[in-house]
């Protein structure tokens, strides 16, 4: 199994582009982030004209020529009154910035208008995801990948199962904590349809760098459809090998931890795989979703993700091949 | 108390080397080992202090290299996330309360007496304690980091993460219990330097006298006074959660999560400024020096320093800007955050307007003074920026915060630092460094550290979270990190060769004159380095710039004892002598009650009894500390 | 004494942060009962009357008297740590039972340790005036410094039995 | 001159000052911590796993001899904070509170009267887990992992440990209904016979 490791690093590398999206406060394709990105350039360019001001003014003060007699009152009292000067401008343009901030704040405007709420508990080290019943039609439950319908806000309700995480898509919106004990909410709006990363952003534990969350926008007729078939319960296996890896999945501690709706695994300790066939990538981000990531992830995910829940289970290579095969199946 | 005693031995009556001969019998420190562990000399346990807290800046260096290496690919396996968590725990841990906040306090033991024109600190023993007491902390969390028990939730230990359920084992106690010393010897000296700067100012230094070093690290003493029992408060509570299962930090039975987090920002916000106001008094001495005239603004220089520490109070919500809280406290936060620019403002214009008016001359000292105009102004206005909600919501625990905090502490303090240690180098060692590598050395750690951390704000901003321990390859962050790594390399190569430069001359540089560099204020009046006594005559002040008023001749005061340790002591506002005060001799006893308090302190991370149990060799040894020994400076 | 009394001014507003968060003051447990508080305050501020003696005494250097006074105080110190004893239990609640537990027997942890400090202090200066360093200008001194402690001790109790008290019956 | 004699020497005395005083130190802490065990082993190697699966058991199916690798490994499951901790979130994520509640027992027995059915030794602990006992214990061969087993193993032990035990894992950020297993052992804790005990595991010993 030694010799395995460096073989799942290659894998790794093989499988890793592909969800890379986009993650940057820069990049904004929702309207908060918009916002904030606006008031991000507006404040480095005054402050950069600021530092460059400062800087010229120190470079002349150290290498102007000085005259022979140079201490007299008036030259004081003159630097006297370009330092007030300079004091009073600071204070004029620290009161703008003040105010573009609370300008910034306004305009992105809370998320009580919205007609979606989504769920999001931090757990170490990945993000369970509730979507609520409303009326007649059940919520469903799934995990590291929220999909939302293009142009609409959503609140993001945001909960903690253990320690303190945070969520963050800075394509979409800032960041807001997942704080144990309390329940925060954040605006999210996707403006542009696409794939956007995000990550946790409060440090919780070992695995804080490997909780990587996808953000889905997608036309509102595509979210209905994703949503009508997660709600759903998981697909009865066809193939023979994915219907052996059902019940090696059903025989194996893995029902233990995982639920699989339609099937007799109902553990709530780690995600909900119903259909995590149909997710992007697994381990919170760690893979994209394919036969191969998926029986790497499981025959070794403490080599992949050090220190997660997720135990190494042992099993035959033929098992190991039946259960990724239904993992995958299971869209 | 101002008896006179024909039998006493005053320095009236003695000639120069008669006088100096006999106070030296009566100061100076004894030879060999017991002396060494019993001083209690300013200068000698100000000198260790600077020694031991460099020793832990090259340690904490050392750490981040490591982080470096590692995060210089992605998905590299150097270090496991277990290490790496400690190694970024014990980083910011040991730069901030083993490093920055000693080191200024330590430039204040050794410089602030001379500073004032005294003879010894106030509460030398306690000086002595506090010095064992941080050894004994920062050797704790060194060897428990040795032995794979280092504390690893990060230097702000955020609890639930450091609390009973998610930290298992010791690592986090010995993180809560490492702050207790760092504290208690913090606050030691704090009370020192106040009472210090306040009664035993040399005659005549009334307080629009006191030089601007003196003036700063009075300010910072008063802000750690104010500032660390709110840590003292959260680490005790935190240790308590753990070990007694109380439950300040459980929110199931009415605990807060937050709460911690207030309570560990309203020290950790001033802590920033406890390391930032001194650095104002360093570059303040250093450019008065070097441009040859006073500071311009001493009065606005002041206010500004005071403002700055009430303000410190006041702003420790701005870390907190993504925790979910009420909106409208948030909009306070942010104005309280901006209006700290206008005093830091304020002092960066009166050094440009002392500059401007001024005739610099290019020695090392002011270059790092320089560098630190050019980097702490960058610092400074992304703290601008940070202070604002919205665009702290998206940099907010990002590397462009690691950049930010950064360039304001290496920028803002260790810049100003090492221009302080060139400048004042002569003085503690009585040697002069390298001009020559000093240029070298101040080119090699300018260059690197902005090519090291300017790419973090770019770093930040696309995305990066802080405290990751790899991140995947697809993110397009490998080649600026790779950058960064291989511009750590020149950093740390300007360190260490900082490092030789600073061993090599403390035992062979040129000899230095007393006063080598023409400074005006009262530590450059005796000689490179002081005696035992500091002044053989208490100075008597006039002005702002005592050494430019009288080059040749400085007016002195007599009438202390030579045969006892005697100091003079002033009023509080104009300086006029009040009395004649014996100063503690050299004493073993602090040592003791240090070893007590590190035994009780290290047992109750195991059990709670301890501090019942410990609670009695510690009174012992303080009472050991305090009774009499029918010596003079007893008596008096 | 400005490093404790921040400390005993953050520990007074971490209560009542904790009160503002609970749903009810305090948590599930009965307001704490008067007897042996209300005893203790009342000790403690009729302490000060000899402890304003003691002091003067030391200023005026007068041996006999301070001797007197000293013995008198350490009386007066041992007398409270009593009362204190019955104070734990009059709590109704123990630490470890909810975060109302918690803060309050830290509170009164931390002013019991002030009431022990001083009375260490107390003791031993009781034991000096009456050994061959006693007749000093020095120990006078160090004499008016402990009475000026317990001042503070006894101050900063006023506020604190208010909040313990006094807030959960609001 | 005389000063400058005194202060070369005292440039010598604090090196060897710091040098004592830090030896002092690096050995009493070095004592405290090397009694700690703070290591975290994330990822066993699959044939040390394997081999913690091959205890002996006495007939009788009370006491045994542990695995030799669970030697090699230095009794970790019992003395590791770590795993000590693993082992009671696992507790309670497989469910074991259903039966033995907060460790006082229910429809299972008590691990808290000071009673052990089958022994207190890891080696029985852990049979009873992997391969379940009469009177309704499940095997959970099934459904962990041995390692698992064996953290889960420690954990129990813990609870009913008569000795409290220098690492331990501590209390839950919940609703608490006990106190916390560092709080000194279970002997103290709870008086004889609490909710949990049954008539037929005989009288505490």
């Amino acid at each position: 199994m030694r010799t395995a490791r460096p073989l799942l690093l290659s894998v790794i590398i093989a499988v890793a582009p592909g969800c890379s999206g986009n993650q940057s406060a820069l990049n904004p394709h929702g309207a908060p982030a918009i916002h904030v990105e606006h008031l991000i350039i507006g404040t480095v360019a005054a402050c950069t004209a600021v530092w460059i001001l400062v800087m010229v003014i120190l470079g002349l003060a150290l290498l102007r020529r000085r005259r022979a007699a140079a201490d007299s009152a008036k030259s004081e009292a003159r630097l006297t009154m370009t330092v007030v000067a300079a004091v009073v401008a600071t204070g004029v343009i620290i009161a703008g910035l003040t105010i573009a901030s609370f300008y910034t704040t306004r305009s992105i405007g809370g998320p009580e208008s919205a007609a979606l709420t989504i769920t999001v508990r931090g757990q170490q080290w990945w993000w369970q995801i509730f979507y609520a019943s409303s009326g007649a039609t059940p919520g469903f439950q799934t995990a590291n990948e929220i999909h939302i319908p293009l142009g609409e806000d959503v609140n993001i309700r945001l909960e903690s199962a253990d320690v303190i995480h945070s969520f963050w898509v800075p394509s979409l919106a800032g960041k807001q904590d997942l704080v144990p004990g309390r329940s925060n909410s954040l605006l999210l709006r996707a403006e542009k349809p696409g794939v956007y990363r995000g990550q946790c952003a409060e440090f919780c534990g070992l695995q804080h760098s490997h909780m990587a969350i996808v953000v889905i926008a997608e036309a509102p007729v595509d979210y209905e459809r994703w949503a009508a078939a997660q709600r759903g319960d998981a697909m009865v296996p066809a193939d023979p090998d994915a219907a052996a890896g059902q019940a090696a999945f059903l025989a194996k501690p893995c029902a233990a931890c995982h639920t699989v709706r339609g099937t007799p695994a109902n553990g709530t300790t780690g995600p909900d795989l119903t259909h995590i066939g149909a997710r992007q990538t697994i381990g919170a981000g760690l893979l994209e979703t394919t036969r191969g990531s998926l029986a790497a992830w499981i025959a070794d995910p403490q080599t992949l993700k050090p220190g997660n829940n997720m135990p190494m289970v042992p099993l035959t290579s033929v098992e190991l091949q039946n259960i990724s095969a239904y993992m995958e199946s299971l869209k | 108390m101002t008896r006179e005693d024909d039998s006493e031995l005053r320095d009236t009556a003695l000639e120069a080397t008669e006088l100096d001969r006999r106070l030296t019998a009566t100061w100076a420190t004894p030879p060999g080992l017991w002396g060494a562990l019993s001083t209690v000399d300013h200068k000698i346990i100000g000198r260790r202090y600077i020694t031991t807290a460099v020793v832990f800046l090259a340690l904490g260096g050392l750490l981040s290299l490591l982080m470096r290496l590692q995060l210089a690919q992605p998905e590299a396996r150097f270090i496991g996330p277990d290490r790496y968590n400690q190694i970024f725990s014990i980083h910011g841990t040991n730069m901030m309360f083993l490093f920055a906040v000693p080191v200024m306090q330590a430039m204040a033991v050794y410089l602030v007496p001379l500073m004032v024109g005294t003879r010894s600190i106030a509460f030398p023993r306690l000086n002595a304690f506090s010095y064992w007491m941080y050894l004994a902390g920062g050797l704790l969390l060194w060897i428990a980091f040795m032995l794979d028990a280092g504390p690893d939730v990060g230097w702000f230990a955020y609890v639930p993460l450091s609390g009973p359920e998610y930290a298992a084992g010791k690592r986090a106690d010995i993180w809560a219990q490492m702050i207790t010393f760092t504290e208690v010897s913090a606050l030691a000296v704090a009370v020192e330097i106040v009472v210090t700067v306040f009664k035993q100012r040399a005659p005549g230094m009334s307080l629009d006298r006191i030089p601007l070093f003196v003036w700063s690290m009075l300010v910072t003493s008063f802000l750690v006074i104010l500032a660390m029992p709110a840590i003292m408060i959260a680490s005790t509570a935190l240790i308590l959660d753990r070990l007694v299962e109380t439950h300040f930090f459980n929110p199931a039975e009415g605990g807060d999560v937050l709460l911690w987090q207030h309570l560990f920002w309203f020290f950790g916000h001033p802590e920033v400024y406890i390391i930032f106001l001194p650095a104002v008094g360093m570059v303040s001495t250093i450019v008065a020096t070097f441009t040859r005239r006073p500071v311009f603004g001493y009065l606005g220089m002041v206010m500004a320093l005071i403002s700055t520490g009430v303000l410190a109070l006041g702003l420790w919500v701005h870390h907190m800007f993504v925790a979910g809280l009420p909106r409208l406290g948030e909009s306070f936060f942010t104005a309280s955050s901006m209006a700290i620019a206008i005093p830091a403002g304020l002092q960066i214009f009166c050094w440009l307007a002392t500059i401007w008016a001024g005739r610099p001359i290019f020695k090392t000292p002011f270059l790092f003074v320089i560098g630190f105009m050019v980097i702490f102004v960058i610092g400074g206005l992304t703290g601008v920026m940070v202070a604002s909600v919205p665009f702290d919501t998206q940099v907010h625990d990002t590397y462009f915060v690691v950049a930010h905090f950064h360039y304001v502490l290496v920028g803002g303090a260790v810049f100003p630092l090492l221009g302080a240690i060139y400048y004042w180098f002569p003085k503690f060692t009585g040697r002069m460094m390298s001009e020559t590598l000093g240029r070298w050395v101040f080119g090699l750690i300018f260059a690197g550290f902005n090519l090291t951390f300017f790419p973090m704000h770019i770093l930040g901003l696309r995305g990066m979270p802080r405290r990751i321990y790899t991140y995947q390859p697809e993110m397009p962050w490998s080649g600026l990190n790779m950058l960064i790594s291989l511009s750590a390399i020149i950093l740390a190569v300007g360190f260490l060769l900082f490092f030789i430069d600073a061993i090599r001359s403390g035992r062979s540089g040129a000899p230095a004159p007393s006063n080598p560099w023409g400074a005006s204020t009262l530590e450059w009046a005796t000689s490179s380095p002081p005696p035992p006594y500091n002044f053989a005559r208490t100075p008597v002040v006039g002005s702002l710039e005592p050494l430019s008023d009288n080059p040749d001749m400085l007016p002195v005061a007599a009438g202390l004892r030579v045969d006892c340790r005697e100091l003079l002591v002033t009023s509080v506002v104009e300086a006029i002598p009040e009395a004649r005060e014996p100063s503690s001799g050299d004493s073993i006893w602090p040592l003791w009650a240090a070893l007590a308090t590190t035994a009780t302190l290290i047992w109750s991370i195991f059990t709670p009894w301890a501090v019942v149990w410990g609670s009695i060799p510690v009174a012992i040894a303080l009472i050991g500390w305090f009774w009499p020994k029918g010596t003079s400076e007893d008596d008096s | 004494m400005l490093i404790e009394g921040t400390g005993f001014a953050l520990s007074i507003v971490v209560y009542l942060y904790l009160m503002s968060l609970a749903p009810s003051w305090p948590l599930n447990a009965a307001p704490p009962d008067l007897l042996a508080g209300t005893s203790l305050t009342a000790l403690l501020v009729a302490s000060l009357v000899p402890n304003l003696f003691l002091a003067r005494w030391a200023r005026n250097q007068n041996l006999l008297k301070v001797r007197v006074g000293l013995i008198v105080m350490s009386l007066l110190g041992i007398a409270p740590l009593i009362l204190r004893a019955f104070e734990f239990p009059a709590m109704h609640i123990k630490w470890d039972q909810n975060a109302y537990g918690s803060i309050v027997w830290v509170m009164l942890g931390l002013h019991t340790t002030h009431i022990l400090t001083d009375l260490i202090e107390t003791l031993v200066l009781t034991c000096l005036m009456f050994s061959r360093h006693g007749d000093n200008g020095r120990r006078f001194g160090d004499v008016s410094d402990n009475a000026m402690y317990w001042n503070f001790v006894v101050v900063t109790w006023l506020p604190m039995y208010a909040c313990l008290y006094w807030v959960p019956r609001l | 001159m005389g000063t400058e004699s005194v202060t070369e020497k005292a440039n010598v005395n604090p090196a060897s000052a710091l040098m004592v005083a830090g030896l002092l130190l690096l050995i009493s802490s070095g004592g405290v911590f090397g009694w700690l065990r703070q290591a975290r082993e994330l990822r066993l190697d699959p044939p040390g796993v394997s081999d913690l699966d091959r205890f002996r058991l006495m007939q009788n199916g009370i006491s045994g001899t542990p695995p030799e690798s669970y030697f090699a490994l230095g009794k970790v499951y019992e003395s590791d904070a770590y795993n000590l901790s693993q082992g009671k979130r696992l507790y309670s994520w497989f469910g074991c509170a259903a039966c033995h509640a907060d460790g006082r027992g229910g429809i299972g027995p008590s691990f808290l009267d000071g009673w052990w059915l089958y022994g207190p030794e890891m080696v029985s602990i852990v049979a009873s887990i992997r391969d379940g006992r009469p009177h309704g214990m499940p095997a959970f061969r099934d459904k962990m992992t041995i390692e698992q087993i064996w953290q889960l193993a420690g954990y129990v032990q813990t609870i009913g440990s008569y000795t409290p035990k220098v690492a331990a894992p501590s209390r839950n950020d919940d609703k608490h209904t006990r106190p916390a297993e560092n709080r000194g052992p279970a002997k103290i804790l709870f008086d004889e016979g609490p909710a949990g005990v049954h008539a037929d595991q005989g009288p505490s010993p």
